[in-house]
């Protein structure tokens, strides 16, 4: 049983290693205790800790220092808004920097380490900046460190940088996995407080299907941290008995540890999942964490709210906290923040503290109520005997790694000093409404709250309780009920008229009161008082605010990035209200005057492994394999990666000590017997239909009305800019049948142009198109004999005959006895050649059977980089040449362009700029010394010309070693190209510091006549 | 003439279990793409309908006819029929189609991997951005969409707790590494299965 | 005394004195009647060409109207890379007199901008890409900008945190601009804002152009938010904003504006020196000198005019993230945010007459805007001070489409979304 | 963002694949050439309402026009381009 509702119980302790532990608290379990350590240093814990209210426990007050100035900091929060608590979580790969203490849920074994500080965290010797701070304003940066230029580099930067950041990302590859799901609900609620636990009860009572999200691990918000009667019961108690209600209709899922980080277009909400990181030992392949994407109709936002401080000189001391921090601390984990406490309220809110406090045996020293007169104040002042001081401020405070008295400065300008170790703060509350500005929807300002409070007019988006200023526990869950109820309504679930639930009854309502004091700056304070901090992770204080403002950056937006105020990594959560009213006050201006920031996705930082989710590593991007894969994996192939295709790039054999030995024997069995090769991978396209012909010429520049049925010709495809787009042969097995083959790396930008073509630009042809690349395993047998090794195959009644069967033939077929298969004469080798199709099933058995069948002739299997030299041999254009920038002039096909039709980039291809002689065009290049590299890359200049640019007259596209010619040969395009065979030119490679000559010649290397591939 | 060739699996082993759930390779079933040719619906529709009993289904559903055809969208104005293994699909239907639809056969461009058991709604969920509350997605239904990077024909066969997936050939093992992966993370604590 | 000059002995003096003297960096100026030039947007590229065409030029009576604040688009809403590693003959010479500019930007302007020259390192995957990097680099070279082509061990040797062990796509090399690096984006538009204003220039914010007066073909002037503003030229650099704003005049742009996703993490101990792109994803992060990774990808790929974006490109770029970088897995995401780009047809910008008088164009800077500020801003001055192109920009003319001679670097047609 | 997509139901983005400018049309052959170069390179590029085209090309491989509104990414509307599906029954 509880006993914090108990007044003024002693402060108990549950052992002498932690003794700021109360007996209780509602949220952990004080029957086990678990061990940490911090800095090296062991302490310990209860399950339902955090690192932060274990540290509280165990009396330990310093655990950072600030960014700039290296301040020794404290815990200030008790949420995901923390700016001060960074520590480094777990070591070595499981190195997890700049985590927030106040959410890092304790587990047995953790172990933390505090960040930016050399060498201790006691001692840091960076805090010289504090002293230097007078230079150190906002952007002093930007006036010097520019004498003299070179200095930059050199010398001021690597200092900056080496003082830059907070925490270290590990060193190594991060090795716990991440999944991702995808989610879908009609209503999303997002918080687990008493609006949102209304809200959920609504909309899941109508029966729409709900998911709440809770970021903490624990439903209930703030209900864990008041002490509030809901239904004559603590709140938290009535919170988990509505979950389990909850839990238990079939249309609800609650996601806890599950923060909504962004609203994206759609109803799209991305949600990050803390599955395992509060676990010591995860099961095994448990993901650390889970993206969602959440689907949802309708969102009820009941995020609550963020208490920000008050803005006085030294407020960043360990033991400054946020009053409503405080309370969550003595509520749920039963610890003691402090054993002497002043509280410093602009607001009734802020009291609660002084009597939980209280309650729990805290001594308070003095309660500080900038308003002048409150009889709530008096009324818990009273019950506390704390001293009030009402209409008063805090004018500074003293103690270094820790606070240990504060000046108070009286209504009445007394000042007064009293001391302490704890000081709770409460400046008013912030709705948190990050969701709801996340489609750029600004919040408007309430002067009744002295906050900003959201605006939606999206019809899908609801606000409830404190997140749309409601600051009350009765107006949050009436508020829920009818944000839940409504959102079901627009989803069709129950009527939007009839009557919410009836609102669970709260005992007394909270009152609030606030009176804003957003510092506690007088101007007299002047340059000796201490630094006020308004972002307290990277040191923004009041007077670089005003600074700022007086060198015209105005715009809250200028501010922030003149300042780098909010910028930090807590978002400016607790800063950016309080800077703008200091930005308000020093333009003369009222706050809605001066605007509001937007806030951006993630309202929480979101780990980058979380985003990837499992795509990493090999796994990076799917891979596809071809049918012959496995196959071609026994063989010892080298792999490589062909867009999505993992492809063989060769197939090395015992005794070949380089690659390149292997593609040279792979080229040279080619040339002289027969290999094969898996051409799996170009695209397939099967177009059918009356109109197909029509289509193809529509498509292809060239002529597709007369090829005969059982032949197949090349065609080029320009974009309709004019520019080439890709190529490839169709083969014509129908009346109204044709098969196109496309580049692999284009197959699937072809297929989406040709249903553009057909859908978007002639809807009224009658043409289907489909892919039949993995339908058909296709295999190029290419060599002289190939002929002989596919007679061993194909069934006898297909004559095979060059007359039979001639170059660019093409048949349906069948092999080994009844297979069906498709049969193509084609060559991109150059030597008589087919390739060969069968179901895709088939592929595997094929290539073997090649290779037995094959044997007498000596067969091999080719790989991509032989293919590329015999493609290059043969003066084919590839992807180097079909780079997208080039035209069907510069490709030698510019006669290919029919005049007698219409066709895709027909206009745009006849443009001067297009066609000009001077373009750099197709040619092949032969060094003089066979032996020397021809590097692709290399630029063409005349021989003897200066190295410049102005010179440039075009490049090598592709080159290889020819083991066919015995030199090394290259593809390039040169001006006026096609005039210039026989003239020497020089080639200029200047990354390898070299220039070569060659010789300007054909592309097609060998066999020019096409003798080979007609035999 | 060599021995007759034999089809290889995409995919080994046939059959995986993990956390009570299993993923197996579907058999090879006859798959013929069926591309209707322009105002030729009506008269396929009667043709199939005479034959098979069954018309082409308007939406992302299975109709399922005589001698085991079941024929599904596959994409805006294409159909996939399939039939058990050895049915001569092809040739059934290439009389009865002609000049109607372009046909193409598409047996071996796509295999199908099963997930099954409980839990197997979670794991999908983890790869294909579709609502699969039964609703929406009940026994019978298809979806065109993405299991993570890879395409995929999403279905819930009638009769069984489970989901097909329907991949291009080539990528069949990626696919089944990533359904793996998703089995192993097992199922999330909200989802209620 | 006024401490009107930067320099680190008034920054001294100041710090003695409470900082009393600082004055504000530019006047915030109200409209005139009338202007020899007016600038239609205040950022990065409108404040530069208003400096150069006083500073160089020698014209002072310009205006810069800025419907909002200052630096408001993109130029605070960008990865801050600078670079000039071009292929074309069209692009080469401009960004590398862009490169130039930034080397001496900081004492020309008399504002710490931040320029960073560590590297800016393109990675590659395959050959055809090494061979597509080495055709740039030695165009480059050949241009007189500086390249080098580092293989797999040079790159491991200057980032061994890079995935080298199970990569999907292993990384061959890469082509490193040392020259290349950051520059902190806000203090360009600050910086040149101030040394604009010293030589008399009008910075109008809170100033919407809401009409352009066009008087038989030929521009008198704009209509704002705070009324009619007579010009003797007027010169348009709006950005993702370029097709309303030229529409007002009655022109049609070969323009999309689509959105461009940026993201920066926490703030981390420095561990990576140089600007790395990934060559098999869509990926590119540099380290600020306040710690955070800055990495962006590719444009969602929809006309947008929201600045923001959507999850799938978050996903695609961090997932491009991690395959190259395993270590930034525990890292955080702190915030993402989207900038307007006014995507060309080409992937290439444009800085050109038009068809009406007196009205210029500075626009189509696609995703590469901010590399480009300096040199845009001196050669749209020139253009305006002299009316003819710039000689590193006579390649931007608004008829290249129409002749054909586009400015593909990417060989990806009029697709913007492609590039 | 997600678009209904006339065949396969609300989708997200992911499975889409843009091509912009919805209303221009293909020049007939032999149209002046500034009619090619319009065509080619200029687009309608509002703040506010705009039809373009989609490509479902990870779901029922459709070409769809689009009308949403750029400054809100708010969709107005989602039909097959073209007359393609007309032999298609009406898929309600």
């Amino acid at each position: 049983m509880y006993n914090i509702m108990r007044d003024h119980a002693p402060l108990p302790v549950t052992g002498p290693t932690q003794p700021m532990r109360l007996i209780q608290g509602n949220g952990i379990d004080v029957g086990r205790t678990i061990r940490f350590t911090f800095d090296d240093k062991s302490y310990t814990a209860h399950p339902g800790d955090t690192l932060a209210s274990a540290l509280l426990a165990n009396g330990v007050r310093l655990v950072g220092r600030s960014f700039k100035y290296h301040r020794p900091r404290g815990i200030l929060s008790a949420g995901p808004e923390e700016p001060n608590a960074l520590v480094e979580l777990r070591t070595g790969a499981w190195r997890e920097p700049n985590t927030r203490a106040t959410v890092a849920e304790l587990f047995d074994g953790l172990t933390a380490s505090s960040q930016n500080r050399w060498p201790t965290l006691a001692f840091d010797a960076m805090g010289i900046n504090g002293v230097l701070s007078p230079v150190f304003t906002a952007g002093f940066y930007y006036k010097t460190f520019m004498w003299p230029a070179a200095f930059w580099e050199k010398i001021y930067e690597p200092i900056i940088r080496r003082a830059a950041g907070l925490g270290r990302a590990a060193e190594e590859a991060d090795p716990d996995f991440y999944e991702k799901s995808n989610g879908f609900c009609d209503v999303l609620i997002v918080g687990s407080g008493p609006a949102g636990l209304a809200a959920a009860m609504a909309a899941a009572t109508s029966g729409a299907r709900v998911i709440l999200c809770e970021q903490d691990s624990l439903p209930g918000g703030r209900l864990r941290a008041e002490n509030i009667l809901i239904d004559h019961r603590p709140g938290w108690t009535w919170a988990e008995a509505t979950v389990s209600r909850l839990r238990a209709m079939p249309n609800v899922r609650i996601m806890t540890r599950s923060c909504v980080f962004a609203r994206y277009d759609g109803g799209t909400y991305g949600v990050f999942e803390r599955v395992s990181d509060h676990l010591a030992v995860p099961q095994p392949d448990q993901p650390r964490q889970r993206l969602w994407r959440i689907v949802a109709r309708q969102c009820v936002v009941a995020t609550g709210a963020i208490e920000r401080p008050i803005v006085f000189p030294n407020n960043d001391r360990p033991g400054i906290m946020l009053a409503g921090a405080v309370r969550m601390y003595v509520n749920r984990f039963g610890v003691a923040p402090g054993r002497q406490a002043i509280v410093y309220t602009n607001n009734d809110d802020g009291l609660r503290t002084a009597a939980d406090l209280y309650a729990a045996g805290v001594r308070i020293m003095a309660i500080v109520d900038s308003r002048q007169s409150s009889t709530h104040a008096q009324a818990v002042a009273q019950r506390t005997g704390a001293r009030l001081f009402p209409g008063a401020r805090i004018a500074d405070t003293s103690g270094y790694r820790g606070v240990t008295a504060a000046l108070i400065r009286g209504g009445n300008g007394k000042d007064c000093r009293i001391a302490c170790d704890l000081i709770a703060v409460s400046g008013g509350w912030n709705p948190d409404i990050a969701l709801t500005t996340h489609h750029g929807r600004r919040p408007s300002y309430s002067d009744e709250i002295a906050a900003f409070i959201p605006t939606p007019d999206e019809e899908d988006l609801h606000v409830a309780g404190v997140a749309a200023g409601t600051m009350t526990t009765s107006g949050a869950l009436t508020e829920g009920a009818r944000a839940g109820h409504q959102a079901a309504a627009c989803c069709g679930f129950g009527e939007a008229s009839s009557p919410p639930l009836a609102a669970p009854i709260v005992d007394q309502d909270e009152s609030y009161g606030i009176v804003p004091q957003w510092h506690a700056m007088d101007a007299e304070s002047g340059r000796r008082a201490g630094r006020a901090f308004i972002d307290f992770q990277n040191d923004v204080t009041a007077k670089d605010t005003k600074l700022a403002a007086q060198e015209g950056f105005r715009s809250v937006e200028h501010l922030k990035r003149y300042t780098t105020l909010g910028m930090a990594t807590d978002q400016g959560k607790t800063a950016n209200v309080n800077g703008l009213a200091f930005l308000a006050e020093v333009n003369g201006q009222s706050i809605p005057q001066t605007g509001t920031t937007l806030t951006r996705p993630p309202t929480q930082p979101v780990t980058l492994g979380t985003l990837a989710g499992p795509h990493r590593g090999l796994h990076f991007k799917p891979h596809r394999l071809p049918p012959t894969h496995q196959w071609a994996s026994e063989q010892g192939a080298v792999f490589t990666a062909n867009g999505l295709w993992q492809r063989a790039h060769w197939y090395p054999r015992a005794g070949e000590t380089t690659w390149q030995d292997t593609v040279n024997r792979e080229v040279n069995t080619v040339r002289n017997a027969v290999g094969f090769c898996d051409v799996t991978t170009l695209g397939k396209i099967d177009i059918q239909g009356p109109d197909a012909a029509t289509f193809l010429e529509r498509v292809y520049v060239n002529a597709w009305q007369k090829l005969p049925v059982g032949r197949a010709r090349y065609g080029l495809m320009l974009r309709e800019d004019g520019f080439a787009f890709d190529d490839g042969t169709t083969a014509r097995l129908g009346e109204n049948n044709y098969v196109m083959t496309t580049t692999t790396a284009n197959a699937g930008p072809v297929m989406q142009h040709l249903e553009f073509c057909h859908q978007c630009l002639w809807p009224d042809m009658d043409v289907q198109v489909i892919s039949v690349t993995d339908e058909w395993a296709q295999i190029a047998v290419a060599g002289p004999r190939s002929r002989d090794v596919l007679r061993q195959i194909v069934d006898p009644q297909y004559d095979l005959s060059n007359e039979g069967f001639g170059y660019m033939a093409a048949a349906n077929i069948t092999v080994c006895g009844g297979q069906s298969a498709r049969l193509f004469r084609l060559s991109f080798s150059g030597e008589l050649a087919y390739e060969l199709a069968v179901p895709a099933h088939y592929g595997d058995a094929l290539a073997r059977l090649l290779m037995r069948v094959g044997a007498p002739y000596g067969i091999a299997p080719y790989g991509t980089e032989a293919l590329g030299v015999m493609r290059i041999e043969k003066g084919h254009p590839a992807g180097p040449e079909l780079n997208g920038q080039t035209t069907a002039h510069d490709l030698g096909m510019g006669r290919m362009l029919s005049t007698k039709k219409d066709f895709i980039g027909r206009t745009m291809a006849a443009r001067a700029a297009l066609t000009g002689p001077a373009r750099p065009t197709l040619v092949g290049l032969r060094p003089l010394v066979a032996g020397t590299t021809l590097a692709a890359g290399a630029h063409l200049l005349p021989k003897g010309s200066p190295a410049t640019a102005a010179f440039d007259q075009g490049w090598i596209s592709s080159s290889a070693w020819s083991p066919t010619i015995g030199s090394w040969i290259a593809l390039g395009f040169l001006s006026n190209g096609p005039a210039r065979h026989g003239e020497i030119i020089a080639v200029h490679n200047p990354l390898a510091d070299t220039i070569t000559e060659a010789e300007i010649v054909s592309p097609v290397f060998v066999d020019p006549e096409g003798k080979r591939l007609h035999a | 003439m060599p021995d007759p060739l034999l089809p290889q699996p995409a995919v080994q082993p046939p059959s995986i279990t993990v956390n009570g759930l299993t993923l197996a390779l579907a058999p090879t079933r006859e798959t013929v793409s069926i591309g209707p040719f322009a105002k030729c619906l009506p008269d396929l529709d009667a043709a199939l309908a005479s034959t098979f009993g069954v018309t082409l289904p308007a939406d992302f559903s299975t109709a399922s006819g005589q001698d085991g055809l079941q024929l599904t969208k596959a994409a805006h104005h294409q159909w996939f029929a399939h039939a058990p293994a050895g049915a001569g699909l092809m040739a059934r239907l290439a009389p009865l189609c002609a000049g109607l639809a372009a046909l193409t056969n598409q047996t071996d461009s796509r295999v199908t991997l099963c997930l099954r058991g409980t839990g197997a709604d979670a794991v999908a969920a983890k790869l294909v951005p579709v609502d699969l509350a039964p609703h929406h997605f009940g026994p019978g239904h298809t979806a065109l969409t993405l299991a993570g990077h890879i395409p995929v024909i999403l279905s819930r066969p009638d009769g069984t707790s489970g989901l097909d997936f329907t991949v291009f050939r080539s990528f069949a093992r990626s696919l089944h590494h990533d359904i793996h992966v998703a089995m192993k993370g097992g199922i999330p604590h909200s989802e209620r299965v | 005394m006024s401490s009107e000059r930067y320099s680190l002995f008034s920054l001294l003096r100041e710090s003695l004195r409470g900082h009393a003297g600082w004055k504000p960096a530019w006047r915030k100026a109200s409209p005139q009647a009338a202007y020899d030039i007016v600038i239609v947007g205040g950022g990065g590229h409108g404040l530069a060409t208003a400096y150069y065409l006083a500073r160089r030029y020698g014209i002072r009576r310009v205006a810069v109207l800025e419907k909002g604040w200052i630096g408001n688009g993109n130029i605070g809403r960008n990865t801050t890379i600078v670079r000039s590693n071009y292929l074309l003959p069209g692009n080469a010479p401009f960004y590398e007199c862009s490169m130039k500019l930034w080397e001496g930007l900081e004492q020309d302007i008399n504002y710490n901008a931040m320029v960073s020259q560590r590297g800016v390192l393109n990675l590659f995957h395959n050959d055809a890409q090494r061979n597509a990097y080495i055709r740039r680099g030695n165009a480059m070279r050949l241009h007189g900008i500086d390249a080098e082509l580092l293989d797999a061990s040079a790159v491991r040797a200057k980032l061994p945190f890079l995935n080298f062990d199970d990569a999907r796509f292993p990384i061959q090399g890469g082509l490193l601009q040392r020259r290349g690096g950051t520059v902190r984006h806000d203090a360009v538009a600050w910086g040149y804002a101030r040394a604009a204003d010293q030589l008399g220039v009008d910075i109008i914010e809170n100033c919407e152009v809401t009409g352009i007066t066009i008087v038989n073909g030929r521009v008198t002037g704009v209509q704002t938010s705070r009324g009619p503003i007579a010009a003797g030229k007027v010169g348009l650099a709006c950005a993702g904003n370029s097709s309303r704003v030229a529409a007002m005049a009655g022109l049609r742009l070969p323009i999309e504006s689509h959105v461009l996703q940026a993201f920066v993490t926490e703030g981390l101990k420095p561990f990576i020196d140089c600007v790395t792109t990934f060559g098999a994803g869509h990926f590119y992060i540099s380290q600020s000198d306040k710690g955070g990774l800055v990495f962006g990808g590719d444009i969602d790929g929809y006309n947008s005019y929201a600045q923001r974006g959507n999850m799938p490109v978050v996903e695609d770029v961090v997932e491009g993230g991690m395959a190259l970088m395993p270590r930034i897995g525990r890292v955080r995401l702190l915030r993402q945010w989207g900038g307007i780009m006014d995507m060309s047809m080409d992937g290439s910008p444009i800085i050109d007459r038009t068809p009406v008088e007196q009205l210029y164009l500075n626009a189509g800077w696609c995703y590469g805007g901010f590399k480009a500020t300096p040199a845009s801003g001196l050669c749209f001055a020139h253009l305006l001070a002299r009316d003819e192109p710039h000689e590193v920009a006579t390649a931007y003319r608004l008829d290249r489409f129409g002749r054909g001679a586009v400015i593909d670097e990417k060989g990806m047609g009029a697709q913007p979304n492609l590039h | 963002m997600r678009l209904n997509c006339p065949h396969c139901g609300e989708r997200s983005l992911e499975e889409f694949t843009y091509r912009g400018d919805a209303t221009v049309r293909r020049p007939a052959l032999d149209a002046p050439a500034e009619s090619w170069v319009d065509y080619v390179y200029l687009r309608e590029n509002p703040a506010g309402r705009h039809e373009e085209y989609w490509y479902h090309g990870a779901g029922c491989r459709a070409w769809l026009v689009v009308e949403r509104d750029t400054t809100t990414h708010m969709v107005h509307g989602v039909r097959p381009a073209g007359a393609a599906s007309e032999n298609a029954r009406s898929e309600s």
